[in-house]
């Protein structure tokens, strides 16, 4: 049996021969099979060396058999821009066509010269960075920096837009099941018997958990694994569960708020292209099982990383789910029972196990008779103290524990278990604080902060039909408490075998402890060794979190799944105190790493962001608009016509709608539909302005504030009958208006009779400018006399337009006789292009914002955050008439009292004439009234508006300059890079200061 | 008065998406009001507008084409496909405030046995029949948009949004709707 | 993301739909345009900024559109309770005896 | 260090020490974080005061100094800010050096997207403020930008376009731990004393209303002045003393990617699209994410707000889609009504307060230890910090950069 791979055993694993998979790993082509993981698929082609670490470039192979291996990962790549660095090769399923290759190695996985770090290494020790690098002072950027960071970094980030898919999906549940081994399939099978809404997941692509592995575990008289599968298809066909393999609950939430990632493509050779590489769920559920089993420690002795060392159940899942032997001569060093079941199965399988090295001094259990009874050698109270080889594991030394001579014992693998960590990563998420358990040497769950419980492994629990015990009892219980009509869920599971979880130990082991200048690994990834904790301890570090942030133990992909235990216990060690003293671990999200685009999901692209556009959109764009982003709208900016760059365009547009007309989309000012009996009283209380006298079918400008007295935003009221006002706001404020006048009407004058509707989209509002704008319009009007006479500047009616209902306002925000045509929405199109066809010929021009910021710049009529930048009173502004003097209460009114908004030297809105006659300042440019000084200057003003006026042929600019009314005709300084520009402060009207051309 | 061909556009027209498991379609067009009135005129405004403003949290009360929904404790959202709810209202003289916003908002309809799935890619909410029956409605959000949601099937809902937002709304549906 | 019972709609919503309004019984002076200086920062900048139960506003936003007030712990993140506007203060003690449960021991807390 | 690592780095002593508390210092810092440390520093090496003790009560630099994502800049607007931000940065250059210590301040240069026309406006205000205040600050075309930064997505097709940057390049980045450790070192060699696992409960005052020291966990502690730089707890410290504080506290997240070869030269921030990037000297990408809407001293956040910051990376970034986030977390952030710092004496005699650093403190480590330890030395505001009185709330003279770019129109 050797197409998929030489050691590959024949009658052993779950998988199908006959389904075989072609993959490439570095460029070499390889056959699996069908239901391999990456790891299982290279070991069975005896392939150990996958990669290389973090910081020495050691050579590394596969350590595990989940998501916690620290040590293989691989780049995967399925074409140019579908690259995933960082991938765990004992997660990755394998499919025809798989493209895999090592990292963080050059130019060869075997022969990498960034390997030199590891003959440096004494050099590089814990906190190296911190004491060196630092003379002369510009290496650290120049020399050291680059260098450091080009060694670091693990794999490639790709460098083309993803071009996969991501989906997202908000569930809700009585009871999410988080796992699904024994405990986690239990447990769901009890809630969702119960009447519960379930949702089950698991991180693997089949349930089953330790059942992967344990052989000898029997569930209702079946293999355990099988029953895994048999009760996930009995779970899976009811309505009221869900199950999702390959799903990671990587983030638990505040009030039961789980993250889940599902992987739904990786694993496949040619997904269809709509379908989602991952899908993340975001589920709320009453109650939360946690049943995440536990994670088998490695043992911390000298070169304990080289390939071919692992985990003992690992080489159990590898051989007894994938049919694969890890080695042919295998050692085992082990501190309790569960690696003796991976010796007796891989010698079962035809392994040779030269020794089962037992730091314990007298185990007693069935298991070391079995072993020896199969005639294995087992050294009791012995210790591995070092391994030989170099990209493979070659040898264990073994010594007795407490001194003696040593044994060299050729070996091709090496399993190691130093016990099983309970994995309280989701308990402790949920903000749950974890106790430490002094009788087992571990982190339980202690004090619950949600609405979940632990179950099995991770809760401590040992053996399995405690275990099943356990989550068929909290199944029920959940479903219960989840839902008040839940019935007896009725399941019983009857168990036999299944292993233990107790026992083991925890730091460094012989010849690893303090004093050993030997590289005994704590933490892979990270190349973090037993010595390097005792040293950050030595400097100073007594916090677990200053030992772990000094050595970076724990900090690397894998989250320290394997390391923290140990890590602590070193720490405690060198500290000679108890565990718990010197930190509790806490755990944050994700569980494991959490591709961006999942949490994205949908939201890339299109859906990044909702573009907003007017009804006139099409047409604006069919006449040649360039639009630019004011919040999430699209806004004619200008109209170029062939030839004409903005300028000249922004030019022209001025000049015609000063001459003839203009037509303008202002549709995304925000309207406000106030109406009521206290309509008035509240609109005066909003705004500085008096509302309380605005006649019928009278339209004022009004000023808000907020209670610190500086412009908040501003806009037009109309006065649509005694009891209904349309109000309007800027682009940018209508949301913020709304929201600061529902909170005044609703919890500051509740007594108010007022409601308040947003209508910003009910209208389509197009504004027509200019002399011709009257009889542009008129032609399309019914029911409204256009007369100025009958109809002045600052009226509104409502009549129809083109035939349908409209609210006409006579204002201008140019300067011009104008109007603003309301029409509902959907025929804002059709208004729109009939008064463009009906214009054009007249000589009527499209204009953008560009130009409308310039014509009312022309007239002083500032705009709000742009003129105005939150600092600004309508004092500063020059809009003191807009501040109703007779009135008692304003929402500002005591803000615009405070000493330093009455003091002298505000900041107040002027013009500037440049004295050149020619130059445009730049917007934002500083004033100064002494060009000459020294930097730093005295800046007394800024530049707010600025523009090249067509009309009155020189450049205008608005400015915020200290006691700027003061200084009418003073000379200014504003001083640029290369010069210095003399401006002279005016008034901020430019063009027709009388305003008659209000009026025409 | 100049000859002009009155055509309402809607933002929408005619756009469907369809799928074995669900349908994303563009709603006809419809009138539409917001209505405003304290508990008094309630009972006068449901007798003008012939169909009973519901007082129940999330509920919908219906009549013939018109639907009425309640959004909040002095909110209602009512639309009909035939005739104008707001010309109802004026003729009531119970202090209230009804504005027309049938142009304000367009309406998307998704149909299909994926239908809740395919809203709760964006809306957080339970969509289950037990927590948001048929004739449930409420203002929500699905992805960065505001939505009013009604169920008004099993399978049937109407996502309700801003004009201007609608573009995005339909293409997320869209989106949401591929490779379930 | 926090879920937050709305006084008015009468049931539990996702966070999606509210917006946090800041601390909560912060009434605008009546007579506000004669108060002094101090008293109108106090009344405008001011805030209590505790860590544990705390008074604030919510807003319904995209949902019933109402402003409300609640009681939550700001260590822990969890609402003892909501309210209407215009409602009183509710009796703390009472409000957290109803709503905090003894807190779940589990095995590792003997 | 070639000579320690011969030996086993056995000669290396401890970074600082772990003292029994005294009856009473001449200044009780409250809370060791980056700022608090500085200040602790800057009070015995520039003003002879040694006689100080920083009370910690979990471990030092494990508040917000140890959750940020470590951006320095000093490219502000106004006066006092750039007064005060760019006498940090001036602080940081020579930072290495003057603690003995690596804090790794890397200049690798921050670029501020401008994505609309406000944007662009705001940014050349900023600019132009910067060159006259000598704040090095300069526009960047769209295509120069990419050039900075060659992974930045400038297509006219993304969603917002970039329509050019400011770049800062004294801007950059620094390690966080190795800012509280250099300034713990420094001034722990300076006679500092650090108290780690102290938690303060209450503070004593005499019966003028004069400080007189602490309660802790570990008893009460004399002081003749206390310094309270407390980050998101300032409020409740403050309280301590009966002094109500013009601040809320607020979660911010951050996250870091799985480390990858260098990518991204540069740090990059847009507030227009929510997104704050840079690379770790590890190869993380090291992201900002934003407050939570809510007040909280939680250190955690929602999953949302994740979202919105990656929705942002992905937007401007979208080779990073297939990115993993490693870690995320939380701090708890203080703000001030106008989002800008207080630095200053309080009512309570003898009681000083350095807070309100909002989303934003690190980059100003060294310039707020420097300024506060002067406060509290002279009993008087150094010049550059006069400005950042808790008293600017009553009179109107706020200092809100915020403001200043941030409002729409």
């Amino acid at each position: 049996m050797t197409t998929a791979g030489t050691n590959r055993i024949a009658g052993k694993g779950r998988l199908t021969p006959a389904n075989t998979v072609r993959f490439t790993f570095d460029g070499k082509s390889y056959t699996g099979l069908e239901g391999d993981t990456l790891a299982a698929a290279l070991i069975a082609n005896d392939v150990h060396l996958v990669g290389r670490s973090f910081k020495y470039h050691r050579p590394r192979g596969i350590l595990s058999a989940g998501p916690e291996e620290p040590s293989a990962l691989v780049g995967v790549r399925r074409d140019a821009a579908r690259q995933t660095p960082n991938i765990r090769a004992t997660v990755q399923e394998i499919h025809d066509g798989l493209d895999a290759v090592s990292q963080n190695r050059w130019p060869s996985l075997a022969f990498d010269i960034g390997a030199v770090n590891d003959i440096g290494s004494p050099l590089f020790s814990a906190g190296f960075y911190y004491k060196t690098f630092m003379w002369p002072k510009v290496a650290w950027k120049h020399v050291y920096e680059p260098v450091i960071r080009n060694a670091a970094g693990l794999g490639t980030a790709p460098e083309e837009p993803d071009p996969d898919h991501y989906a997202g999906r908000y569930a809700h549940c009585d009871v999410l099941v988080i796992g699904g081994g024994a405990a986690g399939l239990s447990a769901a099978l009890a809630a969702a018997e119960s009447g519960a809404q379930v949702i089950l997941c698991d991180e693997k692509p089949s349930f089953g958990g330790a059942l992967w592995f344990e052989e000898e575990a029997r569930l209702d008289g079946m293999d355990g694994y099988e029953w895994a599968q048999q009760t996930t298809d009995r779970l899976a066909v009811m309505d009221n569960v869900r199950v999702l393999s390959r799903t990671t609950a990587f983030g638990y939430y505040a009030q039961n708020f789980v993250g889940l990632v599902e992987r739904v493509t990786d694993h496949l050779a040619a997904p269809e292209a709509d379908m989602p590489r991952e899908r993340l769920w975001q589920v709320r559920a009453k109650r939360v099982i946690i049943a995440a089993g536990a994670i088998e420690r490695h043992m911390v002795f000298a070169n304990n990383d080289r390939p071919g060392i692992m985990l003992a159940a690992a080489a159990r899942t590898y051989l007894n789910h994938h049919g694969v032997a890890v080695g042919r001569k295998v050692g085992v060093y082990t501190a309790n029972d569960s690696a003796y079941a991976a010796a007796i199965d891989l010698k079962k399988a035809g392994s040779d196990i030269p020794a089962i090295v037992d730091i314990r001094d007298n185990p007693d259990s069935v298991v070391v008779e079995e072993a020896k009874a199969l005639g294995i050698r087992v050294l009791t109270g012995h210790a591995v103290t070092g391994a030989g080889g170099k990209l493979r594991v070659a040898s264990m030394s073994v010594e007795p524990k407490n001194g003696g001579s040593a044994e060299v014992i050729p070996v091709d693998a090496l399993l190691m278990s130093a016990g099983w960590t309970p994995s309280v990563h989701m308990f402790s998420q949920s903000r749950g604080k974890v106790a430490w358990d002094e009788e087992s040497q571990r982190f339980l769950p202690g004090t619950y902060a949600q609405d979940c419980v632990s179950v099995g492994a991770c809760n401590g629990t040992d053996g399995l039909a405690e275990t099943v015990a356990e989550a068929l009892d909290a199944g029920e219980r959940a479903a219960k408490e989840a839902r008040a009509k839940a019935k007896k869920s009725g399941v019983k599971i009857k168990t036999e075998g299944g292993g233990k979880w107790a026992g083991g130990m925890i730091g460094a082991g012989p010849g690893a402890g303090a004093g050993k200048v030997v590289k005994a690994f704590v933490d892979y990834q990270n190349d973090v060794t037993a010595k390097d904790i005792r040293l950050a301890v030595q400097e100073g570090m007594h916090s677990i979190e200053h030992v772990k942030r000094f050595t970076t133990n724990g900090m690397a992909t894998d989250q320290g799944k394997l390391s923290n235990l140990h890590g602590l216990a070193i720490a405690a060690e060198a500290l000679d105190r108890p565990i718990p003293k010197v930190g509790l671990t806490t755990f944050r999200p994700p569980y494991t790493p959490t591709t961006f685009g999942a949490i994205v999901n949908h939201a890339r692209g299109k859906l990044f962001d909702p573009m907003r556009c007017t009804p006139m959109h099409a047409s604006e764009e069919a006449a040649g608009a360039v639009f630019e982003d004011v919040g999430q709208w699209k806004r004619a900016w200008y109209y170029p016509r062939p030839g004409e760059d903005m300028h000249a365009a922004v030019n022209r547009e001025c000049r015609t709608v000063r001459e003839v007309a203009g037509m303008f989309d202002a549709t995304t000012l925000g309207k406000i539909e106030v109406i009521g009996p206290d309509a008035a009283k509240f609109l005066d209380l909003l705004y500085t302005n008096p509302f309380m006298k605005l006649g019928v079918g009278k339209l004022r400008y009004g000023i808000m504030c907020r209670e610190d007295g500086f412009i908040y935003d501003d806009g037009v009221v109309g006065r649509i009958a005694e009891d209904r006002f349309h109000v309007t706001t800027t682009t940018g404020g209508a949301p913020r208006v709304m929201n600061h006048m529902e909170d005044y009407l609703q919890t500051e004058f509740p007594d108010l009779k007022v409601w308040l509707t947003s209508t910003s989209e009910q209208w389509a509002v197009i504004a027509v400018q200019g002399p011709k704008s009257r009889e542009i319009i008129a032609p399309f009007v019914e029911g409204i006399d256009l007369s100025s006479e009958a109809f002045p500047h600052m009226s509104m009616a409502e009549g129809k337009v083109c035939g349908v209902p409209a609210r006409v306002f006579r204002m201008s925000f140019t300067g011009e006789a104008g109007f603003e045509i309301n029409v509902p929405a959907d025929y804002g199109r059709m208004v729109w292009d009939t008064l463009h066809e009906h214009g054009k010929p007249m000589g009527m021009c499209l204009y953008g914002t560009e130009t409308m910021h310039v014509l009312r710049a022309e007239k002083g009529y500032i705009i709000v955050g742009q003129d105005t930048d939150g600092t600004v009173t309508p004092h500063d502004a020059g809009l003191s008439w807009a501040v109703g003097k007779k009135k008692t209460d304003f929402v500002g009114i005591r803000g615009l009292m405070r000493p330093d908004i009455v003091a002298k030297g505000r900041r107040q809105l002027v013009g500037l004439k440049v004295k050149d006659g020619r130059t445009v300042l730049e917007e934002g440019a500083q004033i100064v009234a002494d060009p000459k000084q020294a930097v730093p200057m005295t800046m007394i003003g800024w530049v707010s508006s600025s523009y090249w006026s067509e009309n009155c042929g020189r450049p205008i600019a608005m400015a915020l300059v200290e006691d700027g009314f003061e200084r009418m005709g003073d000379t200014l300084y504003v001083p640029m890079p290369d010069r210095v520009i003399e401006v002279e402060v005016t008034n901020t009207v430019f063009f027709d200061e009388e305003g008659g051309r209000l009026h025409g | 008065m100049a000859d002009v061909q009155i055509a309402r556009a809607l933002p929408l027209a005619g756009m469907v998406h369809g799928g074995a498991e669900v349908t994303v379609s563009a709603a006809p067009a419809a009138y539409r009001i917001s209505l405003r009135a304290g508990g008094p005129a309630v009972a006068a405004l449901s007798k003008a507008l012939g169909v009973t403003l519901p007082k129940k949290p999330g509920t919908s009360a219906s009549a013939g084409s018109r639907h009425a929904l309640w959004l909040g404790p002095d909110e209602w959202f009512v639309f009909d496909e035939t005739a104008d709810p707001a010309a109802d209202c004026a003729k009531s003289k119970a202090a209230h405030s009804a504005v027309d916003i049938s142009h304000r908002n367009t309406a998307i309809l998704v149909s299909g046995p994926a239908a809740a799935d395919v809203i709760n890619a964006g809306c957080p909410r339970e969509l289950s029949l037990e927590a948001f029956p048929v004739g449930a409605c409420s203002r929500t959000v699905m992805g960065k948009i505001e939505i009013v949601l009604y169920r008004t099937g099993a399978e049937d809902f109407r996502v309700e949004c801003w004009r201007s937002f609608s573009d995005y709304a339909f293409a997320f549906l869209a989106d949401a709707a591929r490779g379930l | 993301m926090l879920l937050i019972h709305c006084p008015y709609c009468e049931e539990e919503r996702p966070e999606l739909e509210f917006r946090h309004a800041g601390e909560a019984h912060i009434a605008r002076p009546a007579d506000i345009a004669s108060i002094s200086d101090e008293d109108f920062a106090q009344y405008f900048f001011y805030r209590d900024n505790p860590k544990g139960l705390t008074f604030e506003r919510w807003r319904h936003i995209h949902g019933c559109a109402r402003f409300f007030n609640a009681v939550r712990d700001t260590v822990s993140d969890k609402f003892v309770t909501t309210y209407k506007t215009g409602e009183p203060k509710p009796d703390l003690a009472e409000a957290a005896n109803e709503n905090k449960p003894q807190a779940k021991k589990g095995r590792g807390s003997k | 260090m070639a000579r320690e690592a011969m030996r086993g780095h056995k000669g290396w002593g401890q970074q600082w020490g772990s003292p029994e508390p005294r009856g009473e210092y001449d200044v009780i810092i409250i809370g060791a974080g980056g700022h608090g440390l500085a200040t602790a520093y800057y009070l015995a090496k520039e003003h002879g005061v040694t006689n100080v003790a920083v009370l910690e009560k979990g471990w030092l630099g494990g508040g917000n100094t140890g959750r940020n994502t470590t951006i320095i800049r000093s490219n502000y607007l106004y006066d006092e800010s750039a007064g005060l931000y760019d006498h940090a940065v001036k602080l940081w250059e020579n930072l290495s050096q003057d603690l003995n210590y690596n804090v790794m301040y890397s200049p690798r240069g921050v670029m501020m997207l401008a994505h609309n026309v406000h944007d662009v406006q705001v940014f050349k205000r900023h600019i132009h403020a910067n060159r006259l205040n000598g704040v090095d600050n300069e526009w960047l075309t769209p295509e120069q930008a990419k050039e900075y930064c060659p992974p930045l997505n400038i297509s006219q097709t993304a969603r917002y376009p970039v329509m050019g940057a400011a770049l800062q390049r004294r801007g950059g980045t620094a390690r966080h731990d190795a800012v509280a450790w250099g300034y713990a070192r420094a001034a722990s060699d300076r006679g500092v004393h650090i108290i780690q696992n102290c938690e303060v409960t209450g503070i004593r005052r005499g019966g003028n209303g004069q400080v007189t020291g602490v309660e802790t966990s570990r008893g009460f502690i004399g002081a003749k002045k206390i310094g309270v730089v407390a980050a998101g707890n300032t409020s409740v410290v403050m309280q301590m003393a009966d002094v109500r504080m013009p601040l809320e506290s607020f979660p911010l997240q951050a996250l870091v990617s799985e480390p990858v070869k260098p990518c991204f030269p540069c740090v990059v921030m847009s507030n227009t699209v929510h997104a704050y990037i840079s690379q770790s000297d590890k190869g993380e990408l090291v992201i900002g994410a934003g407050t939570d809407q809510y007040t909280s001293y939680s250190q955690t956040g929602g999953l949302h707000i994740i979202q919105h910051t990656l929705d942002a990376i992905c937007e401007m970034f979208p080779m990073f889609t297939r990115m993993r986030m490693l870690r995320s977390w939380g701090g708890i952030v203080d703000v001030t009504p106008d989002r800008s710092p207080i630095i200053a004496r309080t009512p309570v005699s003898g009681l000083y307060v350095n807070c309100g650093w909002g989303t934003g403190g690190f980059k100003a480590t060294p310039g707020s230890g420097h300024v506060f330890a002067h406060t509290i030395a002279n009993d008087n505001p150094h010049k550059i910090n006069a400005g950042y009185t808790i008293e600017r709330f009553n009179s109107g003279r706020l200092i809100d950069e915020a403001a200043a770019a941030a409002v729409a129109h």
